[in-house]
């Protein structure tokens, strides 16, 4: 009997379960229902994106390049073609940078809104998941309006934007700020008191700043646990430094402080898009882009690095050309490849159902770390 | 002993001969063998048709109140306003191929939905839908419910063990040690009943809290807390949100049942809403007077009385069980460890401090 | 000791009430405008930029090869000769496309455009594979009949008139396909 | 400038004893065939130091090998393993040297310039036979 009592059960979780969002499996090794051991396989979505650079030319490559995290494309074209931008030492119009700033931020929210349902259906709330893509769906009706397609945007082109925003897309901007708060109320009353949320969340997971930083855990989770890396302020891109904004940091480090993070975040992306709204409400004239011959990119052999706060963290584009025209070699540092590194500390000693917490509050796309 | 407790029963036997009697010699002994016979199978026949009717029609406003509360229509192609979708979902079940793994335990697999689908329905018949007509109206009536209640837990674990299922071994375990520890207030607030009223039997239950009150004199007044606890430990019973641990979707996929499908699944989905609609009623009689009307007084005539009980039940019973869908949609799921300690650090003492004062009540009141 | 369980009694009903809040503010939901649309019967609103169906220009396009270099999914476009030995776009492969759009953006004549057809499901895999050139040619056909139809008497101009203005919208709803395979030709 | 292979562990956990504890981005680059015709990669490592909030990147060339530096940087171990798939370096002293994103039996290392890309090649040689159909 004692020897039965001691056995350990291996549980795979994954590829096709209804919490991995996407395909992730954890290998999980149980010692009753505490977990004793957890190691994730990825590659289950691998495009070979690196690889596909190579063949083809650099704005052949853009559309490729929303697809690294279908959430948060912008994060990825902004990140690309500043590396480009970078060896074709170009810089871009004021307007297209504001227009920039702005998808990306409306982006951001909209990230963290379909963040925010998920994590709640991994902790088995029903309901809430649909008053986040109800919020999300009008983001993306924005983005329709603006780029043509709801998530594949394919707008930011080599020297600016495609094309300019409409007064009326910019006032329907400026509307869905306004009402935000009021329809995100329903979300905050459902969840931040409920004390059913608070004890799944409050203190489990937790990630201090040691564990983090040799991690490599870089955005929310990471400023959960006190650190204040933001890349919009520690290496400022576009108009970033213009803009007046503040970085929200947390102390626990847990699964509550990285969701109240988030929130905080979404409430201070949606004041960057006012700044932005109204800017470009008063500068309508200016170019959005440079007249460059789209399909005959060449930039200077050489190397650039890019870094980019996305909605997960850093995202770093290395770029290495060689003068001809396509890529020689493009790396993806994607945030959340290290943050499911992290996922095999995190969870010894959890229960399964902390696992599916802790898992949903790191906010890992497999797309993005599979690449 | 035997034939005490099928006193009752014997009244409505006699009834019921007498109902295709209508001058007394001219049915032969024959014939009324026949008839006595017949009996329990018609019995078994209404039963079967009415639960299901009942289950199609929860599974269906289940899913159209949850639309309701998300921003969603739900259902609403097939029939009008997609009332027979549950209805064609059903005969998909019943047409599927039932595929099952190649390790399992072959009797207990077979034998699970079985276990979990006979005692519920076999429960049904003890309900009181109305004052004339209870099928099996025995003295101890409560305690047979509830017994036959805990029933399918026994189901449930078979087939979590037997389908050789590391997510279902996970959420048999922990459905069986949910159901011991919430079996305990639930059975604790039914005794606070039982010493209020004096009686193991839900039609008298029932009938102890008919006043000329109406709604103020049911139970769910002096009762209050053992009415929240009785509540909060039928949701664990019928492994609701918040305590749907045994087949925790984000945890387990499908805990138990992963293994099931087709004719199988369709069983232990058909006996869980079946136990859904049981323990809801048997909360509308104890807490909620069953059929009584809330007004202390019928609206109908005599000899209709008994559409209006059935009536007043079947409505109460559904606003329970939309109380039950929306909490669905509101709460998250609480973790394993916290349940139990839920279950024995609040759900207990409350329990026992609503039975003294049941006692206390008794004591002072007088018994009516 | 007696403070600290005091304290736990309040704390509980707390989170009773806050628990019964998010079980209102759920339940407040219900009276709310659906945000469902009721697909085939509503439609959603497709903007002007939206991403859709490509529709090529035959009479423009001077098969400079453009569109074939910028493809990100690289096989979606074909130049072929036609019988006059001129090079042109024929073969929109689109079960292969990416909407990404680029070829429509880099387009010098603007023969290759974007629509706002959405509904691209088909039964076969090869409805998706459009041969252009057999599409202008049936438009064209198409045209010329009105045309004749139009000229065949002047009394009737009026009625003519007043019916094609309805004729034309149910033909170009049904008469000439959206797809066309490559099997047809 | 080419290190021996013992000095990027030495240099790495110099710059980590001054404060760079974050290895936030490694890569790597094909450079083979080098002048002698023998196989070359550059490693790129950048680290971050949160105390100065500072960044250093550091370059270095290799041959087929380089030392492992997942003891002194936990986030190294997936990112040299996804090195190892993608280019094939081996890095010595690693706990758990596997590929991470391509299949066990997948042959060949993709990044590589001497890399035949085969898989292309069958994609093209499909449509041609698709269409012919």
């Amino acid at each position: 009997m004692k020897e039965l009592a001691r056995n350990k059960m291996t549980v795979n979780i994954g590829p096709q379960h209804p919490s991995t969002h996407g395909v992730l499996r954890l290998s999980v090794e149980l010692d009753g229902e505490k977990i004793t051991k957890c190691t994730p396989y990825l590659g289950y979505l691998h495009r070979g994106l690196e690889k596909a650079a190579q063949d083809r030319l650099f704005a052949q490559y853009l559309p490729m390049v929303d697809r690294v995290d279908y959430l948060a494309g912008f994060f990825y074209s902004q990140a690309y073609l500043s590396a480009v931008e970078e060896l074709l030492e170009i810089e871009i119009p004021k307007n297209a940078q504001y227009i920039r700033v702005l998808t990306m931020e409306l982006n951001r929210v909209s990230s963290h809104l379909l963040w925010l349902g998920c994590f709640l259906m991994d902790l088995g709330n029903q309901g809430a998941v649909f008053y986040a893509f109800n919020l999300r769906n009008e983001i993306l009706n924005i983005f329709e309006k603006i780029t043509g397609a709801r998530m594949m945007h394919n707008y930011y082109i080599f020297g600016g934007v495609r094309d300019k925003i409409s007064n009326n897309i910019l006032n329907d901007i400026l509307d869905f700020t306004q009402n935000f708060n009021q329809k995100f109320k329903v979300l905050e009353n459902m969840i931040t008191e409920n004390p059913i949320f608070l004890d799944r969340t409050k203190g489990l997971g937790i990630l201090t700043s040691e564990i983090a930083l040799p991690y490599a855990i870089t955005g929310v989770n990471l400023r959960a646990s006190g650190l204040s890396l933001d890349f919009r302020k520690e290496k400022p891109y576009l108009i970033y430094d213009e803009l007046d904004f503040t970085v929200p940091t947390a102390f626990e480090g847990d699964c509550y402080s990285r969701y109240k993070l988030r929130i905080d975040e979404i409430k201070i992306s949606l004041d960057l898009v006012n700044q932005c709204t109204d800017w470009l409400l008063s500068h309508q004239e200016g170019k959005v882009a440079l007249e460059l011959n789209q399909i005959n990119i060449k930039p200077k052999a050489g190397k650039a690095v890019s870094y980019t706060e996305s909605v997960r963290g850093l995202v770093m584009c290395h770029l290495i050309t060689d003068g001809s025209e396509k890529p020689k070699r493009v790396k993806w540092r994607t945030p959340s490849f290290y943050a499911v590194q992290v996922l095999e500390k995190l969870a010894i000693g959890n229960t399964i159902a902390d696992l599916m917490a802790i898992y949903g509050s790191l906010d890992i796309v497999l797309p993005e770390a599979d690449r | 002993m035997i034939n005490s407790l099928i006193k009752n029963n014997d009244a409505v036997f006699s009834a019921y001969i007498k109902l295709f009697n209508n001058d007394d010699n001219a049915i032969s002994d024959i014939a009324q063998t026949i008839i006595a016979a017949a009996y329990p199978l018609i019995c078994f026949i209404i039963t079967i048709i009415f639960a299901t009717i009942m289950v199609l029609l929860l599974v269906y406003l289940e899913r159209r109140i949850l639309a309701l509360f998300t921003l969603r229509f739900g259902p609403n192609r097939v029939g009008y306003e997609g009332i027979l979708q549950t209805f064609a979902d059903a005969i998909k079940l019943l047409l599927k191929e039932d595929c099952a793994p190649k390790t399992r335990k072959k009797v207990f697999f077979f034998m699970a939905p079985f276990i979990v689908l006979c005692p519920v329905v076999t429960a049904f018949c003890l309900l009181p839908f109305n004052n004339f007509y209870i099928q099996s109206n025995i003295e101890p009536s409560i305690i047979l419910l509830m017994a036959l209640a805990s029933i399918p837990v026994i189901g449930v674990f078979l087939a979590g063990f037997s389908s050789n299922n590391k997510y279902g071994l996970i959420g048999a375990a922990r459905s069986i040690i949910q159901a011991v520890s919430f079996e305990i207030p639930i059975g604790v607030s039914i005794l606070a009943i039982t010493f209020m009223t004096g009686s193991l039997n839900i039609n008298d239950i029932i009938q102890s809290q008919s006043s000329n009150l109406g709604l103020f004199g049911w139970h769910f007044i002096p009762q209050i807390i053992g009415c929240i606890v009785f509540f909060i430990s039928a949701l664990a019973l019928l492994n609701r949100t918040p305590f749907d641990l045994s087949e925790a979707e984000s945890e387990l996929v499908a805990g138990y049942a992963t293994e099931y499908s087709g004719i199988k699944f369709a069983l232990f989905f058909f006996s869980e809403y079946l136990l859904l609609f049981l323990i809801s009623v048997l909360f509308v009689c104890l807490f909620f007077g069953g059929y009584l009307s809330p007004f202390g007084t019928y609206v109908l005539p005599e000899s209709l009385i008994f559409i209006e009980q059935i009536f007043w039940l079947i409505l109460k019973t559904f606003f329970i069980i939309f109380f039950i869908f929306l909490i669905r949609a509101a709460l998250p799921r609480l973790r394993y460890d916290r349940v139990l300690e839920f279950s024995y650090k609040i759900l207990l003492p409350l329990s026992l401090i609503n039975l003294n004062i049941a006692v206390l009540i008794q004591y002072f009141m007088g018994a009516k | 000791m007696k403070n600290n369980d005091f304290n736990m009694i309040i704390e509980f009903t707390k989170g009773a009430i806050s628990i019964f809040k998010s079980i209102l503010t759920v339940f407040c939901q219900a009276f709310k405008k659906r945000v469902t649309l009721s697909y085939p019967e509503q439609k959603p609103e497709i903007p002007d930029k939206f991403r859709g169906m490509l529709e090529l220009n035959y009479e423009k396009c001077i098969g400079c090869g453009l569109c074939t270099k910028i493809c990100p999914a690289m096989d979606v476009l074909k130049i072929k000769e036609n019988e006059n030995g001129i090079k042109k776009l024929t073969v929109i492969d689109v079960s292969r496309c990416i909407f990404c759009g680029n070829c429509a953006y880099n387009c010098p004549t603007g023969a290759l455009n974007i629509t706002k057809q959405y509904e691209l499901a088909t039964n076969d895999k090869k409805d998706l594979i459009l041969d252009c050139k057999k599409i202008s040619e049936i438009k064209a056909q198409k045209e010329t009949e009105t045309q004749a139809e139009s000229e065949i008497s002047q009394e009737n101009i009026q009625k003519a008139q007043e019916m094609l203005s309805s004729d034309n919208q149910n033909s170009e709803n049904t008469d000439i396909p959206a797809f066309v395979t490559e099997e047809e030709i | 400038m080419k290190t021996e292979s013992m000095e990027i562990f030495q240099t790495l956990s110099k710059f980590k004893r001054n404060g760079f504890v974050s290895l936030i981005s490694l890569m790597a680059e094909d450079l083979s065939p080098n002048a002698e015709g023998k196989d070359e990669f550059k490693l790129h490592y950048t680290l971050y130091n949160p105390v100065n909030k500072e960044f250093k990147e550091f370059e270095t060339t290799i041959n087929n090998e380089a030392p492992s530096v997942s003891t002194l940087y936990k986030s190294a171990n997936y990112d040299e393993r996804e090195i190892y798939d993608l280019f094939g370096i081996k890095f010595k002293n690693h706990p758990n040297l596997k590929r991470i994103f391509l299949d066990e039996n997948f042959e060949g290392h993709p990044l590589r310039n001497d890399y035949e890309n085969a898989s292309n090649c069958d994609f093209k040689a499909n449509i041609e036979a698709e269409s012919k159909e």
